[in-house]
């Protein structure tokens, strides 16, 4: 059993160990969907959330697997019970609320493909969460992927209007930006102890 | 000297440029003789131009109608001298392109006398006749924009004013005019303001005159007709504090909604040389036909405050005002939203407030070299409609003309200048706007 | 152009090494990429487990491609490919305990890379067993040399040393950033800064070319 | 950006026959399950040898001497129980034995906060010097090159050559371990830091201690336990 | 009638220019520098000396060969790139070997202001990236302090400066701590007049509060710097010190030293206020400064490292455009704040 508080839970997952920044998880959006505010704000809000359902999700299936004694039906299993949610969440979203949906929609399929959710139910089951700190966990991991998300997309936007030499355009210098971010998030190492 | 206590009433924001005025400010006003040939532009004005009403020819007397309104945003146009019109043609004019405009050639000996017309009395006449009366009089804003008064002073049905100003704070740098009419034609001022408060049926008028005419202050406060709800402001030197909705900030604390008009605020405001105008030109029926020019600037030798027909060649002006060999730019208006002529052969117009002429030892002197933005935050510092012009820059450096109106409130702007003034990365930033306005405003008329 | 089939497989298998490599020039599967690029050996690991996958699932996507019905296609994708992921993961703890501790759950985020979903979408289930082999091997062997590329940059500046031995004298002093995140970013960037600079200085030649004829 | 995604769209509108996809999905299945369960059946047994390995290496490290191993566990209530296997929130010790089958040490895991992430770590106490015999780190995500000086530094790894743990008489640790700066350590429960990698040498000391100030007492309470364990002969 | 011979100039409007100019403002900035770096080349000796130059010369150089590389006009005119390389080199230690100085110039100019697109774009303030770059590629070179004031700092360097690039630099054995690392790992906290008068050690520059502000009222009182911008942080790192001081006395340090120390001085007042990388409005530039401000607090008090500034400016540069497009003026006659039309 872990005995991380759940403080330090959550801001080792936002901040120490940003997913994106030190993780490298979730780079395809983080590339792809950083270009403008409203909409590096929007994919975040949706990763967050589903990050949080197929967290709850996989602490579930992780403790079945356990009572079959089937291990090596983790990765399929959860792969199967992400994608299967993400489709849920888009259902449920569509009907309850249009609003959100048409906010959400040309994001949640890319999610299914985000690496940051399967890694998030991989890594929460080898450091052993339980059900409260797993939820701690996914809350810390999507908010850690928004506030990078969306400070990427700030930068970005300011890039757009400069005046940058050609070669560096496009992914070059989001990665050099990326690069630079996750420097100063090695500010936040130690924190939350 | 009156104790003027510390000036407290001001505007947010804005600049501190050097004024320059020292050279003209005590220089009495004085007449011009006529030029050999003047022209008169059908458009001095912003509307239609007007119609003329005389034919190539015709004799006509100093101060006679030549060209009569046309339509309501249009104001009438008077015979700067007496003489004969030689032609009504095209012309150069100061926006660049040719304009349709009267030749009036005048007699060798010209008099000064000028026609009498039908007086408006200000006791008897009605406000709409006293509007008409403007609008048949020429007057439009003397301050340089050119906005026939007239349409200013119509006040739509539905909104109330309460207060009038009359703007005396010319802020831009060299330029004396108002100052001098402040102190010369004091008693004309208050009679506008009487036809002006009658028109608009404001309670009260404020004259509000920056810090650094205290002498124009106590001239005009100690000559305020008896029970005539004037009062007489001070307000703080700072550029562009001649600016409507500066001024009205500044006395009344009110802020004109964007988009909106001073009489949103219930507040007229109406250039000091303009009422003066009015004061003089109403009660005798004529038409305006010279106005007062400060001719100024390195370039000139005899720096002074002229009364110059209007019409009047440039460069028959300037070298009546002694025009320096070397000069290299010649700016019409202030130097901070004047506009500089590629041509001398432009007449001056009734909104010439001045002529400021530079050689090219100071041209030369300006900055060129253009940075890019370093974001020092001195434009957004400076702009008195507290847009953000150092974001408005780099978006109309990226062609994003419609980010910069639909979120950086473009339209706003009036191009007073602040921002381009302390860019230390010397951008040109009014003219980007410029352009861009402009293109707005092409899309719009398209669309 | 060149219709020999011979060819044309070659050029399956080569297109993935260079013109089209999956990270340099297509930009896909950039988690791996970078996470685990901190060593060669680790780089090779990766890229070896991940074409191996790429080639288990390409082959059979393609061989049951008549089998599977649209509508549950990337389902059946999804399964196909997690299931080869496992059996890596397993292949990889017998054969060191430590290699799969240093790759850590990176090698079950294979099943989320763009690049093996997006080969069995676009050329595996449109294709025969053999291309899909090919293109599977070269997009593969291409994401391998990738990460190389990369893992050799970050080995050897951020430790001196390539494939663990020291390359640079005792005294080398590490840039250790480069084997932390930031050095991550900092060396994929970096390729794809030479990349980008090497496309358009052939662009500028082709267009002297063209100019000059 | 010229990022694909792979196409999640919709199908073209046919009328979907709902046969050819279960039985696809099934066979795929079934395939897939079959893959699984034979690669999992073929490597298990490597798996777990390779583990048991890799454990007992880093047991014998610390516990220099030791040849043999056997697992026990801490319940929450402070009892020694014999364990096999890996179970999660168990407080795992190893006791060590030599050939003699005599009891050498005990390894035990502790856990705690480093500089970066949890650091996992493995010791080994002997109970005949009441002291630290030896340290190896199991699981860190420390700064390259500066935190993981904790798992390479042979002046930091010399401190746990002999760290004092003894206990008082009231059965309690006398002298808590205490980090102290590098070169000035000056009695034996003092751990010398690394300069340049202060943080992390500090993480170490404190896990050790708290965990020691916790389990020590325990164990030398039971070690009666952990010898018959070896004369219960249940070699490695 | 006299005609003008040439033709005229036809400019747009305003006729009129402030004479104050970007190389104007940047040349300041320097000349604001200087004192501190004398002073600093007074504590260290010839090692801070050789450090100030080659970080200066450093950037500047790469600044050209960018620039003519990229077949652009050399920027070096503008003098940005100078103090780039000064503020770099204020930020190392004085024994820091010379190839890292180097290194880190051509690296905060290359990575942190041309990939940008230059003056003007950098994102992040360019000396702190070189720095960052540093502080994570060689960690224990760049915490590894020299003492101020030793009696031959005039006649010989430390031998770590002239180490070789690709060696391991060979540490002298006086090093010493900054007040900083004894109150995070000792908590012994230094006296307070010695921390505002600069005689302890630390990095290049970091050391004397007194200096670092008087040059910096001297470029707030030409209006070329923010003083909101030191004056909110001061205030911000000050007042959740006091809060937690009172609170604690035995964990917390009190207000001065936090604000005294390390270099907290010379960061918000020469590094957080780079133009480029703050945000421009009033309302906008104390946000950014308070989330600087209370950074440097978290990092310094619950965070691994005893130093913060340079990660919590940096932060703050990241969020700098989210707070910028956030908070926009209010625009005069409208009541919100942000414009849509």
């Amino acid at each position: 059993m872990a005995t991380e508080s759940l403080t330090y839970i959550f801001i080792n997952a936002a901040l120490v160990n940003n997913f994106v920044l030190a993780y490298f998880l979730g780079i395809c959006p983080f590339l792809g969907v950083s270009g403008k505010y409203e909409t590096a704000l929007r994919m975040g809000g949706a990763v967050t959330f589903v990050m949080l359902v197929s967290s709850m999700c996989a602490y579930g299936i992780h403790w079945l697997l356990l009572q079959l004694d089937a291990p090596y039906l983790q990765l399929i299993s959860y792969i199967v019970v992400i994608a299967s949610t993400v489709q849920l969440v888009e259902m449920f979203i569509k009907k309850f609320s249009p609003a959100l949906f048409r906010a959400l929609g040309i994001f949640l399929p890319l999610i299914t493909t985000n690496c940051a959710i399967l890694g998030l139910a991989l890594f929460q089951t080898s450091k052993g969460y339980n059900f409260v700190q797993a939820i701690f966990y996914a809350l810390g991991a999507g908010v850690g992927f928004t506030i990078a998300l969306v400070i990427m997309a700030g930068i970005r936007e300011e890039l757009d209007l400069a005046d940058t030499p050609a070669i560096v355009r496009g992914t070059a210098i989001v990665l050099m930006v990326a690069g630079i971010l996750s420097l100063t998030f090695m500010g936040f190492a130690g924190l939350g102890g | 000297m009156e104790a003027t206590p510390t000036v407290r009433k001001t505007f947010a924001h804005g600049i501190h440029p050097p004024d320059f005025k020292e050279e003209t400010r005590s220089k009495p006003i004085r007449r011009f003789p006529f030029a050999p040939v003047m022209i008169v532009p059908l458009s001095q004005h912003i509307g239609k131009p007007a119609k003329p009403v005389v034919a190539e020819g015709q004799e006509v007397e100093r101060g006679q109608l030549i060209a009569e309104p046309d339509g309501f945003v249009s104001v009438a146009m008077h015979a700067p001298a007496s003489g004969i019109i030689r032609k009504i043609g095209l012309a150069p004019h100061q926006s660049g392109r040719m304009v349709e405009s009267i030749f009036l050639q005048p007699f060798p000996a010209s008099g000064q006398q000028v026609d009498p017309g039908t007086p408006c009395e200000v006791e008897t006449a009605s406000p709409k006749e006293i509007i008409t009366a403007i609008q048949h009089a020429g007057i439009v804003g003397l301050g340089g924009a050119a906005f026939p008064t007239h349409v200013k002073l119509s006040i739509p049905e539905d909104k109330r004013i309460d207060t009038l100003i009359i703007n005396g704070v010319e802020c831009e740098p060299y330029l004396t005019t108002d100052h001098r009419v402040m102190l010369e034609q004091t008693g004309d001022i208050f009679t506008g303001i009487r036809y002006v408060l009658k028109a608009t049926g404001a309670k009260r008028a404020i004259i509000g005159i920056e810090a650094n005419k205290p002498d124009a202050a106590l001239k005009l406060r100690r000559s305020i007709p008896e029970e005539m709800p004037v009062n007489v402001e001070l307000v703080k030197v700072k550029y562009p504090q001649g600016a409507e909705k500066m001024l009205i900030t500044a006395l009344l604390g009110r802020e004109v909604p964007s988009g909106g008009l001073p009489a949103d605020v219930h507040v007229v405001v109406i250039n000091v040389a303009t009422a003066a105008e009015i004061g003089r030109l109403l009660p005798r029926g004529r038409g305006i036909i010279e106005r007062v020019i400060t001719i100024t600037g390195p370039a000139i030798s005899k720096k002074g405050n002229y009364l110059i027909p209007i019409g009047t060649p440039l460069r028959y002006a300037l070298d009546q005002a002694g025009l320096h060999e070397d000069v290299s730019e010649v700016v019409l208006g202030g130097p901070m939203m004047g506009q500089a002529v590629s041509s001398l052969d432009i007449p001056i117009t009734k909104g010439t407030s001045g002529i400021v002429a530079f050689t090219s030892a100071e041209t030369n002197h300006r900055p060129e070299k253009i940075y890019p933005c370093i974001h020092c935050a001195y434009c957004v510092d400076a702009c008195p409609l507290f847009l953000n012009p150092s974001r408005l820059g780099i978006l109309a450096k990226q062609g994003e003309y419609e980010r910069m109106a639909a979120e950086y409130h473009l339209m706003d702007c009036f191009e007073c200048g602040s921002c381009s003034w302390v860019c230390p990365s010397n951008i040109p930033l009014v003219q980007y706007f410029r352009i861009a306005k402009g293109i707005i405003r092409e899309k719009k008329a398209q669309s | 152009m060149n219709t020999d089939p011979a060819h044309l497989s070659t050029n399956e298998f080569i297109k993935g090494l260079w013109r089209e490599n999956p990270i340099f020039v297509q930009v896909l599967g950039m988690c791996p990429a970078l996470a685990v690029t901190n060593s060669v050996i680790n780089a090779i690991a990766m890229g070896l487990a991940t074409t191996f996958v790429l080639i288990m699932s390409s082959m059979l996507v393609s061989s049951l491609r008549s089998f599977i019905p649209r509508q549950v296609r990337i389902a059946s994708y999804i399964l196909i490919i997690a299931t080869f992921v496992t059996v890596a993961e397993y292949f990889i703890q017998a054969i060191s305990i430590e290699l799969h501790k240093n790759l850590g759950a990176f090698i079950a985020l294979i099943v989320v890379n763009c690049l093996i979903l997006g080969r069995a979408e676009a050329f595996a289930s449109k294709n025969t067993i053999w291309p899909a082999f090919l293109d599977a091997a070269g997009m593969g062997l291409g994401f391998t040399f990738a990460l190389i590329c990369l893992g050799g940059v970050r080995e050897l500046i951020g430790n001196g040393t390539l494939l663990g031995y020291m390359i640079f004298s005792e005294n080398y002093q590490p840039w250790i950033v480069m084997i932390l995140p930031g050095g991550g970013f900092f060396s994929l960037g970096a390729w794809l800064l030479l990349f980008n600079w090497m496309k358009s200085r052939k662009e500028r030649l082709n267009l002297a070319a063209e100019n000059s004829r | 950006m010229n990022h694909h995604h792979p196409t999640l769209n919709p199908p073209a509108a046919e009328p979907p026959s709902s046969w050819p996809m279960i039985r696809a999905l099934a066979g795929i299945g079934i395939l897939c399950s079959l893959l699984i369960v034979s690669t999992w059946q073929l490597t298990l047994p490597t798996i777990t040898k390779k583990k048991n390995e890799y454990l007992e290496k880093a047991i014998y490290q610390v516990l220099p001497g030791a040849t043999s191993k056997k697992t026990f566990k801490i319940t929450p209530d402070g009892k020694i129980e014999q364990f096999e296997g890996e179970e999660r929130g168990v407080q795992r010790v190893f006791a060590g034995y030599d050939d003699q089958g005599r009891l050498v040490g005990l390894a035990i895991e502790a856990r705690g906060q480093g500089f970066q992430d949890v650091l996992k770590i493995l010791y080994g106490f002997s109970p005949e010097k009441q002291a630290i015999i030896g340290m190896r780190v199991l699981e860190s995500k420390e700064t390259p090159g500066l935190g993981d000086k904790i798992e390479k530094d042979p002046d930091f790894l010399a401190n746990f050559k002999e760290l004092d743990v003894s206990l008082d008489e009231n059965a309690q640790i006398r002298n808590p371990i205490v980090p102290v700066k590098h070169g000035t350590k000056a009695n034996p429960w003092e751990i010398d830091s690394i300069t340049g990698a202060t943080i992390s040498s500090k993480a170490v000391a404190n896990i050790l201690r708290e965990n020691t100030l916790r389990l020590i007492p325990v164990v030398m309470k039971n070690l009666q336990a952990f010898e018959d364990g070896s004369l219960a002969g249940n070699g490695p | 009638m006299s005609l003008p011979k040439k033709t005229l100039e036809i400019r747009t409007s305003p006729h009129l220019k402030s004479p104050i100019q970007t190389d104007t403002i940047m040349r300041n900035v320097v000349y604001a520098l200087l004192p501190v770096a004398a002073f600093a080349v007074y504590l260290f000796g010839l090692a801070a000396l050789l450090v100030l130059l080659v970080s200066t010369l450093a950037a500047v150089l790469t600044e050209h060969f960018l620039c003519i590389l990229n077949h652009r006009e050399s920027t070096i005119g503008d003098w940005s790139a100078v103090i780039t390389g000064l503020l770099l080199g204020l930020t190392l230690p004085p024994a820091l070997p010379l190839w890292m100085v180097a290194c880190g110039g051509i690296i905060a100019i290359a990575l942190g202001k041309f990939m940008f697109g230059g003056l003007g774009y950098n994102s992040f303030n360019p000396a702190l990236v070189g720095r960052a770059v540093l502080q994570a590629s060689f960690p224990v070179a760049i915490t590894t302090w020299y003492p101020a004031m030793t009696p031959d700092r005039f006649s010989s360097l430390p031998a770590s400066s002239l180490t070789m690039p690709f060696m391991k630099p060979v540490w002298d054995t006086v090093t010493t701590a900054t007040p900083l690392g004894q109150m995070k790992f000792e908590h012994i906290a230094a006296e307070t007049d010695k921390l505002f008068f600069g005689m302890s050690g630390g990095s290049v520059g970091e050391t004397s509060a007194l200096i670092i502000l008087i040059c910096g009222a001297y470029l707030a009182a030409r209006n070329m710097l923010n003083w909101r911008i030191p004056v909110t942080i001061f205030a911000v790192v000050a007042g959740l010190t006091a809060i937690f001081h009172g609170i604690s006395p035995e964990t917390y340090p009190t207000p001065q030293f936090m604000l005294f120390s390390g270099g907290l001085m010379l960061g918000a007042v020469f590094m957080a206020t780079d133009m480029v990388a703050s945000p421009l409005t009033t309302p906008g530039v104390i946000v950014y400064s308070a989330v600087i401000g209370v950074m440097i607090v978290v990092i310094r008090f619950w965070g691994g490292l005893p130093e913060g500034v340079m990660y919590a400016i940096l932060f703050g540069n990241a969020v700098s455009p989210l707070i910028e497009r956030s908070i926009q003026p209010r625009v005069y006659g409208t009541t919100s704040r942000r414009a849509k039309a």
